[in-house]
């Protein structure tokens, strides 16, 4: 028993320096890297008095691969495969992102139906991440039900995904100028079939989950972000809207054919977890409608550019490729040297900036109250290390 | 020597119930699992055996097989006495339970008392296993179930004392002969408040979800079992679901008639009844969200114990008058 | 049916022994508490020895269910995973001392008895449960009431050390 | 971004800028001018959106990334140090999310902010200095090669500037830059330089 007294003393470096700045009578403890609540190998340390948090600490980096890196020795089209690969839930926006500022840099145009197969994918893609979001947020409020609802319904969408991608989970689908492959019949009748069938699950997921009492006690008033929290943290997406402002990319810079469709951008004022709980569910019918009007109004033509380099050079200088991915938004920086290869690719993941608020939010809090703004925050760990 | 027979009736009855522990402990896995699967529109385990029946005794092979784990720094002694400890009392729990008319291993006017004065081990164990895995998680978990237990021992104490005055004993045998075979005989249709304290308070006296809060898997990983490995955490495992037997069949001998029942009474309405009210619990399981740690201790200091008061002094009133 | 009687006395006796010593030789002070659990669980048995099944289960009830866990609690709380370390062995004359005083008891106990003249009580015969009621409510009424101020004082006392604590915070 | 903001923050600091391509607006700033002029955008309701770091012949090119929640169009923000002496004041003061851009600029460049709160390694090991983004000088490409329309404010520590203000203004329709220069023995010197055009 005597040498666990000095165990504690030891740790890695980031433990170490987090004891160095601990209070007397007070506990360390490492959530994670591995650890049910934290969604992959994200580390916590916390220091805790009791059951509150007096202190956080993020450890990042576990899962890091130095995409930034990848993308300077990659050619362009070498590095799309990547994108599906940063956040898997999203991969799409991620693909959107890349292409969007390489087609800035080579002044491609896209052709129109190649757009709508995009917002159509993309949108699509939105929904199964948050339908994964809402299940894991639940598991870890405790309810295990939820998930396995949310997974049935995500692997319909991800069944219509594949058709047309090839894949399930790391897509890697836009191309430059526009899409690999065309639609088919069957993932347009299939996704007319899934968006009504989406339509009459997500009532019952409100009466069941979302209005159940506990659940609201769980989430209601925890893990305040105030708009102004917000913006010294550059927290953006569904997050933000959970503090009441209404900024999407997809309305306020509309890029694409964003413009066309008419939906909503849900927002709460609460700036809690049920807030962010609530957007979310919102945007699934949002995502619905526009996949919907998107369908109804798809055009005929090819779905890439007339005439595409054989080799993609993009001319110097730099593009900013930004697009509103489930959990915020994602941006591309790329600077050309006018070579194959890109002179550096910076990757804005909106992950990265939700979490780093979280020190700041949990102050004070109970350990539960962690977890559930944890989730609340709909962290990709792979979007956050790179 | 009058007391021998009585000795080997007592160790018939032990016997017995060891293996209607274990019986009814692999059947509360398959079954458990099962529902869970259904609920969440999966079939649940169907491989092994026909609709997955043995799929418990897979489990079970799995589990001794395991190779059991300790910890350097644990406290060799206090780590493998806890599972034990949480696993013994069980047995003495089911001594004075009423199954059918005759059947009981051990007429004892003090049953209840008995009852609850064993239960309250299972706490003990907890906290032991918590303290010397040296894990902080377990020992947060430790706690969580001591601060739990103590705060719901006290309503389902309340509510337990309010069938004992209505009827003056604490002989289980004697509470459900004054039971009828009806179910509007039965006392939870005169003591419906009570029925629902106990029976939350025994949900959360078994670390069930959704008060699961000292094994709470996404904050403290696996709580105060997060150590163990193997055939004991197995231990706790069945003492978890023994408890839950216990504690449905007190609840069906103090508010649902025991083995009465329409028609011919006996044990089958017995285990009927302890399997709906089993069933209720799992179902809660696996509906909803798990409690916050102040809003469990906020439900029984604001609502249950004045709650039980009341009950309490209601049947009071009754019985006196 | 007699020699059972001894035979059951001597496992109590033997399981309080081991308990006491347990609780004053450990240097865990989570073993010496299961040490003092255990003496009360030998003591519950005597208590059952004596006919009285209700002290007895009260005995596990309160003390093994309740005190000792707080106390169980107390020391998670204090965060004192080796133990009490701080105490070193100071051999030859607090432990003498030590012995002298528990042994005390024994001394004067065992003194009366040689003394004084044991009487075989009579065959402890169990007291019905409305019966030991009345007796504390009526005789006993201001020792069981002082108790209970007693218990509700250490109560008050134990919630607002524990608002303190998260003041403080 | 609105041509009246785009005015005062060329007021705030010595950022220039000319209005705008696709609604972004660049300013190239000196690391002493950065902080106040992240203090006026802060005051202007924008976000961070990232802060990152690439590796040129003449230096470090740092590019914050700002945006605003009602506004569509991004503010940028360049500075460019010096290979020697790779340091820049931390906006982690105003802008709490850039702790982590700000060091994970440092795992990966060994850029040094001054007054960042914490700065130690991010993504990487910490207990190696690998800095992956750097590159060699074979590899390194000339910053203004590829922003044709800067203009690298060469500042020699005797007299004035001998280049134009004209150039930042015709720059102008390309992202137009003015830049600090890479060595930094004429900090001072370009530092008065770089006040020049602004009140030109």
């Amino acid at each position: 028993m005597l040498h666990y007294a000095q165990e504690q003393l030891q740790g890695d470096y980031y433990t170490r320096a987090f004891q160095a700045g601990a209070q007397e009578d007070t506990l360390i403890l490492n959530m994670g890297p591995q650890h049910p609540s934290t969604h992959g190998v994200l580390r916590i340390i916390l220091e805790l008095h009791g059951e509150y948090i007096l202190r956080a600490e993020p450890v990042l980096g576990y899962v890091h691969r130095m995409q930034e890196k990848m993308g300077e020795v990659k050619t362009y089209p070498q590095y799309l495969p990547n994108m599906g690969r940063v956040d898997y839930l999203h991969a799409l926006a991620w693909n959107w992102a890349y292409v969007l500022a390489v087609e800035e840099l080579l002044q491609l145009e896209v052709p129109e139906r190649a757009e709508y197969i995009r917002v159509i994918t993309c949108e699509l893609n939105r929904i199964t991440s948050h339908l994964l979001w809402w299940g894991a947020y639940l598991l870890d409020l405790g309810a295990f039900t939820p998930i396995m609802y949310g997974f049935a319904d995500r692997e319909r969408a991800m069944d219509l995904l594949q058709i047309i991608t090839g894949s399930r989970l790391t897509y890697c689908y836009y191309s430059f100028g526009g899409v690999t492959a065309d639609l088919t019949p069957q993932f347009i009748d299939g996704t007319k079939e899934f968006c009504k069938y989406l339509r009459t699950r997500l009532p019952m997921y409100k009466d069941l989950v979302t209005d159940n009492m506990i659940l609201r006690h769980r989430v209601d008033d925890i893990g305040i972000i105030p708009v102004d929290m917000a913006r010294r943290y550059g927290v953006t997406g569904p997050n933000l809207r959970g503090s009441g402002v209404e900024h999407d990319l997809r309305r306020n810079t509309p890029y694409s054919i964003y413009d066309r469709f008419d939906f909503e951008i849900p927002a709460y004022e609460e700036c809690d977890a049920l807030a962010r709980y609530l957007v979310r569910m919102d945007e699934m019918e949002e995502s619905l409608s526009i996949i919907e009007q998107a369908i109804d109004s798809l055009p005929e033509g090819p779905v890439t550019p007339p005439k595409m380099p054989k080799v993609i050079k993009p001319p110097k200088g730099e593009a900013y490729g930004a697009v509103e991915g489930a959990r915020g938004v994602i941006g591309i920086h790329v600077i050309s040297d006018g070579t194959a290869t890109p002179y550096r690719i910076k990757l804005r993941s909106p992950s990265f900036s939700n979490l780093s608020l979280f020190a700041e939010v949990s102050e004070g809090i109970l350990l539960a109250d962690a977890v559930s703004i944890l989730g609340s925050l709909d962290l990709v760990i792979p979007e956050i290390d790179r | 020597m009058n007391i021998a027979p009585e000795l080997i009736h007592i160790a018939v009855a032990l016997a017995a119930i060891a293996a209607f522990i274990g019986l009814n402990g692999l059947v509360l896995v398959w079954l458990e699992r099962k529902v869970a699967g259904h609920i969440q529109r999966r079939p649940g385990p169907y491989e092994v055996g026909p609709w997955g029946l043995l799929q418990p005794v897979a489990d079970a092979v799995k589990l001794v097989g395991k190779q059991l784990v300790r910890p350097k720094v644990a406290d060799p002694w206090l780590y493998w006495s806890a599972p034990l400890l949480s696993f013994t009392p069980v047995f003495l729990l089911f001594l004075t339970i009423p199954f059918g008319p005759r059947l009981i291993g051990m007429e004892f006017n003090l049953g209840l008392l008995l009852i609850l004065a064993f239960s309250g081990l299972n706490v003990l164990a907890l906290c032991l296993a918590g303290w010397s895995s040296a894990n902080k998680y377990s020992l947060l978990g430790a706690a969580r179930a001591v601060a739990q237990s103590i705060a719901y021992e006290i309503p389902l104490l309340l509510a337990v004392l309010a069938i004992a005055f209505q009827f003056g004993t604490l002989n289980l045998s004697t509470i459900v002969h004054h039971q009828g075979p009806m179910p509007w005989q039965w006392n939870v249709m005169t003591q419906p408040l009570a029925f629902i304290i106990y029976f939350i308070c025994a949900v959360a006296e078994t670390n069930r979800a959704p008060f699961d809060l000292p094994e709470a898997e996404s904050e403290l990983t696996a709580g105060f079992h997060t150590e163990y490995s193997g055939m004991a955490f197995g231990l706790f495992f069945l003492a978890e679901y023994a408890y839950i037997i216990v504690i449905s069949c007190v609840a069906t001998v103090l508010f649902l008639g025991g083995w009465h029942g329409p028609g011919a009474p006996g044990f089958w309405w017995f285990l009927l009844k302890v399997y709906a009210l089993i069933m209720v619990i799992i179902w809660l399981r696996w509906t909803y969200p798990r409690v916050r740690f102040d809003q469990l201790l906020n439900i029984n200091w604001k609502w249950l114990l004045p709650l039980a008061l009341v009950n309490l002094l209601l049947t009071l009133i009754f019985v006196k008058m | 049916m007699e020699y059972l009687a001894y035979v059951a006395f001597g496992i109590y006796v033997l399981i309080i022994l081991t308990g006491g010593l347990m609780a004053v030789l450990c240097r865990s002070m989570v073993r010496a508490l299961v040490g003092l659990i255990l003496t009360l669980f030998g003591v519950a048995g005597c208590y059952l020895l004596m006919a009285a099944p209700f002290i007895a289960l009260m005995q596990i009830l309160i003390y093994v269910g309740a005190v000792s866990i707080l106390i169980l609690f107390a020391i998670m709380l204090t965060r004192a995973p080796a133990g009490a370390e701080e105490a070193p062995y100071i051999f030859p004359w607090r432990s003498i001392a030590a012995l002298a005083v528990a042994f005390l008891p024994l001394a004067v106990i065992g003194g009366m008895i040689r003394s004084g003249q044991v009487t075989p009580l009579v065959p402890p015969t169990e007291v019905p449960l409305a019966e030991l009621g009345q007796t504390l409510i009526e005789p006993y009424l201001l020792a069981f009431e002082l108790i209970s101020v007693i218990l509700t004082v250490a109560m008050a006392g134990a919630v607002i050390l524990g608002f303190e604590r998260r003041i403080g915070k | 971004m609105k041509q009246s903001w785009v005015d005062e923050l060329n007021a705030a600091g010595a950022p220039k800028c000319t209005e705008v391509q696709k609604g972004v607006a660049c300013f190239c700033l000196e690391p002493e001018n950065l902080l106040p002029s992240v203090r006026k955008i802060l005051d202007l309701e924008y976000y961070l959106q990232d802060v990152s770091a690439a590796d040129f012949q003449e230096g470090y090119l740092l590019t914050y990334h700002f945006a605003h929640f009602e506004e569509p169009g991004q503010a940028v923000f360049r500075v460019l140090i010096s290979h020697e002496e790779p340091q820049i004041p931390s906006i982690s003061s105003l802008y709490q999310g850039a702790i982590w851009h700000e060091q994970e600029c440092n795992d990966f460049y060994g850029i040094v902010f001054t007054d960042h709160p914490d700065l130690k390694p991010l993504l990487l090991v910490p207990e190696e200095n690998l800095y992956p983004l750097r590159k060699d000088t074979q590899s390194q490409k000339s910053f203004l090669d590829i922003f044709p329309g800067c203009k690298l404010v060469e500042a020699p520590p005797a007299p004035e500037g001998e280049e134009s203000s004209g150039d930042q203004e015709t720059a102008g329709e390309e992202t137009p830059k003015k830049k600090g220069t890479g060595k930094a023995k004429a900090r001072k010197g370009d530092d008065e330089t770089a006040q020049e055009p602004g009140q030109a």
